[in-house]
């Protein structure tokens, strides 16, 4: 055991899948000689060498058609997009390529990457640096995509995404880079497809996922101590494949549910858990499912307003208590 | 004809030469499979056989007949949408085309993919893009697994002229010039985008090598129309890619004879274009040479019938065929051989 | 009153706004000389000349981005771009740049401009050519999403989006261009963010947008004569502004929700208006609210399989019945 | 400084030639108000009263001093998250930029933007853009508006070197070719994209000039340290837009003396670069010259004491300035003024 940032688990998970597979090679911008923007790549080119740790070109296309046709043929790229935003500029790989090359040629094609992005809000960057856009790949069919909240889950869901024979989008949050984790020593290989339940409770589920799963807690621990309402907290972890079980079982079991997105309100994540509730478990459902989210607004720059954008503990807790006390 | 004065003369030699007469004889072959197979589709359309929509090669299968004639197994071909004749190129069954062009489950990828996706790896074909400039990185990448593991294989990478001003091809050229990847991009320049001529939206005479400075590399311009100078250009790029000497971009001039696409009767063209382009044809041209050089009629009349049952019989088999069974809609999404993205 | 395709709605569409305000300019891939890839456009550069109809390279960044110039500049802009699913090119106008300009700029910089785009499967063209993306873009805060399913409505909403102040994504479905329908004579004008009860009904509420409205519709004809089941079905035409009064107004009266999309199942339109209905109207609810998509795949070619891979008449009356009579 | 065989020689002339006094006092006050408010910027990040990332343009002064002081009123700028300059440049008051980093209600967009996405419409700023290569597009189009009406604006597009290898650049750049667009494109190079050396990751020398002849434009690479070459460059450019001559493509050589951002400490750059650059300093070139062409010093030091004293005022304003209301949250998301995205 021990305690390791998100931003060196980053490291560490890249670390641990480059030593495994010879075949694991990993491009972008700045995330070679330099260690990355975010400094979570920091050593990798010194450890594996210039030729599987590449720097690039500002050419996001290219970074991941690269990946793709080297996955295509036997490697298992790992490519950075730097921002999440920047999914933008090479949407054609996430939405039209990468997913969908298996299903045209009937199987013939694989496409074994893993795309990791810093995602997220938090750092005052301003409304093209700063977005959740997980629901840009979660609605695209033939993705995987996970959102890891804690250093241990990094690690284990690196491992999960390199091994995985499907494309998959990692999201980092780059307001957690800088948390603190304890971390197992030795491999850690955890498995897609799997929530978590972080708190145990019986008087609601609120599922979170990314930076907003430290809140959901907090938020929690404020609801027990202030109203003595006693929530479940769920770990999302992976939106596809989405661990549908875990979360209906909670459901079950609470009657009431909660989503506590950080992307903006409309087709995001969260509708898509409602919807599946709404649908599957109506009968459980004492109450009506609230989702708390970032209005549909583009992110402002300046920190009191970008404080009062995102979820926060407060607006968590205080719109649980509400729905959960009318 | 406006961009005759690029041409390089007709090649001398002879049926010995570099080029030889049995690749000589295939080359031919391949371009009249091409022709067959093509002029078939499209009549299967005209019977409602083929649905959706369909690109043809005719009159362009030179450029595929030599870069697939220069090719050697395990080179890898990514073609677009108006891939029929590079796949068939690299020796693709004809019946499993046309069989997915009438989505059939005899078809190269059982109906799901379609005319515009034509896939058979087992072929080398990594696939056909139908989204413009989206398979110039993608082929980068393949180079890029070839250079890392040290295998000796090229990628090859087809486009038409109009592909050179979207953001991807110069994003991917400049790319593999930076890491020397061992990549051929191939445009075909056949005078138009859809239906706007490819001068009326670019700045430059010759699209793709008219920008090859840009990334370094030297501008080569070739007569599409004749399958020995396409061969021979290969050839050169693909020995330079193998020696680690990087990519190359060639622009082959050609012709489209049918419209875009099915829906296309390519009104837009100025009158007397398509005929003056006609009167070198490259199947024509090609024959021509093989007589020239002293190959029989017997042989080249022998090739022809061969290909011409072929066809027949692979639209019979096909006609014939059962559709896909309806359960494959949703295999294949993920690697399980599913689309569960829940549990 | 006249019967028109809603192909020849489009060019009476675009004609009428162009006649009526010089600064509208119109830009595409061969949308000029050639009439469209859909015929679409035929006439318009013979009507209005090479300065205001002027057909593009292929670089759908270059359109959009010179469309948000134009329109931060004082001209109207219509910019088609020719599929959808090519949306994915020029992704970070539509999700980056349209949206969060004026927002970034405190309101100094406007965006009045139309994306309009052929959207939508059933010609049989594959994974790359048939997508229904309206859903990349509602997810946008900042845009504008509108999805007309008859030719009176085209051209109602398209004059309505050409003169909104906002980016609009305009989606025309390619199934749809050779129906057709009565359309009245001279200037019609339409007004975003209003949906259309289509017809009538006590039962079950039915939302649907585009090519799925005349399937709902004809699914509730079959409910009624084979199960005498009465269906409202509603014509979203709007996802933003989304008319939710009239769709909750609805909802308060037939106690029960189904959504149409053609889009695959995650995070769709649907998501979004179930969770907005399990929230608001949740005690309205006589049973589960029911999605019915496309399954989360990509679309295949083949006739048979699309066919069945989109929702049919059949699916929906089925699910429906299923649904109400269990 | 390994590129300075492409400079132009230090220009001849005299304090009364085409540029003369007036103009020539307005290049040096515009580069010292750059120096110093982006020298006070990084004071303020260091106290922690900058929050967020900034870029600054230390050592690019030049560039935006030469290209802003020959527009006219309406020319238009497109800027990158690098903006600060360009944004001073065009004449916008100090404190509004320093308020906006420091995400005060003074702020130019009273904090919803912050420092990558200046923006003052007012003053010809269109907008600063923070995703590589958006912008370039965007001022083909304002550019095809002036076209269009008539009017003799031009738009002007600011950019890095290393934002030529994205696709956006190349669209734009044939664009803008094809439709004689009046816009001007001006790449900075400072040698580097954020960490990365240009060099390393491009297949030309030149990123942008070398790749001018893609759409039909001269090669053009100015010394961007000298204000009067840039001015003189720039005035040509203007002028051949204005005149329907097309765009323009200018590569400007210059260097960054601090890191690519807030969080960078630009360890990556070899010993001994960036002293080698200070020896040609832009505003110590520009100081001398005015000084050997007569200038007096007591005219220098009073320009410099006054902007000193002006990013002192704008300082302490924006210290004192109250943080913006927080109901702007939700303001301005459409043109209604709200974000009501139903009924
Ligand atoms: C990104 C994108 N934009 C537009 C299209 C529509 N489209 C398909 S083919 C084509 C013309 C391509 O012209 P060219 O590259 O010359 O190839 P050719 O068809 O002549 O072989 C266009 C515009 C597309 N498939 N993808
Ligand atoms: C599409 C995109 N990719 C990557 C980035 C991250 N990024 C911001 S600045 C930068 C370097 C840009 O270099 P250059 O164009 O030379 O401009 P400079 O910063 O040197 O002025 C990068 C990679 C971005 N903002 N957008
Ligand atoms: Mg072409
Ligand atoms: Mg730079």
């Amino acid at each position: 055991m021990a305690e390791l940032t998100y931003r060196d688990a980053v490291i560490r998970g890249i670390a641990q899948e480059m030593t495994r597979d010879p075949d694991v090679v990993f491009i972008g911008e700045d995330i070679g000689k330099a260690g990355g923007v975010f400094k979570a790549t920091v050593g990798l080119y010194d450890q594996f060498g210039p030729v599987r740790v590449r720097d690039t070109p500002i050419s996001e296309q290219a970074i991941l058609g690269a990946a793709m046709g080297a996955a295509m043929t036997g490697l298992k790229p790992i490519a950075e997009i730097m921002f999440s935003d920047f999914i933008a500029v090479c949407f054609d790989y996430i939405a039209n390529e990468f997913p969908k090359s298996r299903y045209m040629s009937n199987g013939q094609v694989k496409c074994p990457l893993v795309v990791r992005t810093g995602n997220g809000g938090g750092a005052r960057f301003g409304a093209q640096h700063s977005q959740s856009v997980e629901n840009w790949c979660m609605m695209i069919p033939g993705l995987k995509v996970v959102a890891p909240s804690s250093p241990r889950d990094v690690i284990g869901l690196m491992a999960a995404a390199v091994r995985d024979p499907d494309p998959v989008i990692f999201f980092e949050h780059k307001s957690l880079y800088a948390t603190k984790g304890e971390v197992p020593d030795g491999e850690i290989v955890d498995t897609l497809g799997s929530a978590k339940i972080v708190r145990p409770g019986k008087d609601a589920t609120i599922l979170a996922l990314a930076l907003m799963v430290p809140r959901a807690l907090a938020a929690a621990e404020k609801l027990k101590s202030e109203h003595g309402i006693d929530c479940e907290v769920i770990d999302v972890r992976s939106l596809v494949p989405l661990d549908t079980k875990t979360i209906l079982g909670s459901l079950a079991r609470t009657h009431r549910l909660f989503t506590v997105e950080e992307n903006p309100r409309l087709c995001g994540w969260g509708a898509e858990l409602v919807s599946i509730a709404a649908d599957e478990a109506f009968y459980d459902l004492d109450g009506p499912p609230v989702r708390i989210t970032t209005p549909h607004i583009p992110l402002p720059a300046a920190d009191l307003l970008e404080d009062i954008a995102l979820p926060s503990v407060e607006r968590i807790a205080e719109r649980v208590q509400r729905s959960l006390q009318s | 004809m406006a961009k005759l004065e690029d041409r390089a003369p007709a090649p001398k030699g002879s049926l010995n030469d570099d080029i030889g007469e049995e690749k000589r004889l295939a080359l031919y072959r391949t371009q009249v499979v091409i022709r067959e197979a093509e002029q078939r589709a499209y009549d299967l359309f005209l019977q409602n056989l083929v649905k959706g929509t369909s690109h043809l090669s005719l009159g362009q299968e030179a450029v595929a007949a030599g870069f697939a004639g220069a090719m050697r197994p395990g080179d890898l071909s990514f073609c677009t949408y108006r891939g029929h004749a590079h796949t068939l190129a690299r020796g693709v069954p004809i019946v499993q085309v046309l069989g997915e062009l009438m989505g059939r489950d005899i078809g190269l990828m059982r109906g799901k993919g379609g005319s515009m996706h034509l896939t058979s790896v087992e072929h080398g074909v990594m696939g056909s893009y139908a989204i413009i400039g989206a398979h110039l990185p993608i082929a980068c990448g393949a180079a890029w697994r070839a250079q890392y593991k040290g295998a000796k294989d090229v990628s090859v990478c087809f486009f038409g002229d109009g592909t050179t001003n979207i953001g991807a091809f110069h994003e991917a050229l400049n790319f593999a010039a930076v890491w020397k990847l061992p990549v051929v991009f191939v445009c075909e320049n056949n005078l138009y985008m859809e239906y706007t001529p490819i001068s009326d939206v670019t700045a430059v005479k010759h699209p793709a090598a008219d920008r090859a400075a840009s990334y370094g590399l030297p501008r080569i311009v070739i007569d599409g129309n004749d399958a020995d100078v396409v061969y021979r250009a290969a050839i050169e790029a693909y020995d330079k890619a193998r020696a680690g000497g990087g990519p190359s971009l060639i622009e082959c001039m050609t012709y489209r004879y049918s419209g875009h696409s099915r829906a296309d009767p390519a009104k837009y063209r100025p009158e007397g274009e398509l005929e003056r382009w006609k009167e070198r044809d490259p199947i024509k041209l090609y024959r021509e040479r093989l007589r020239a050089f002293g190959v029989g009629e017997d042989a080249i009349l022998r090739i022809d019938a061969e290909v011409k049952r072929e066809v027949d019989e692979a639209t019979e088999q096909c006609k014939a065929a059962a559709p896909p069974a309806l359960d494959i809609l949703t295999t294949d999404v993920y690697a399980d051989g599913g689309f569960a993205w829940r549990n």
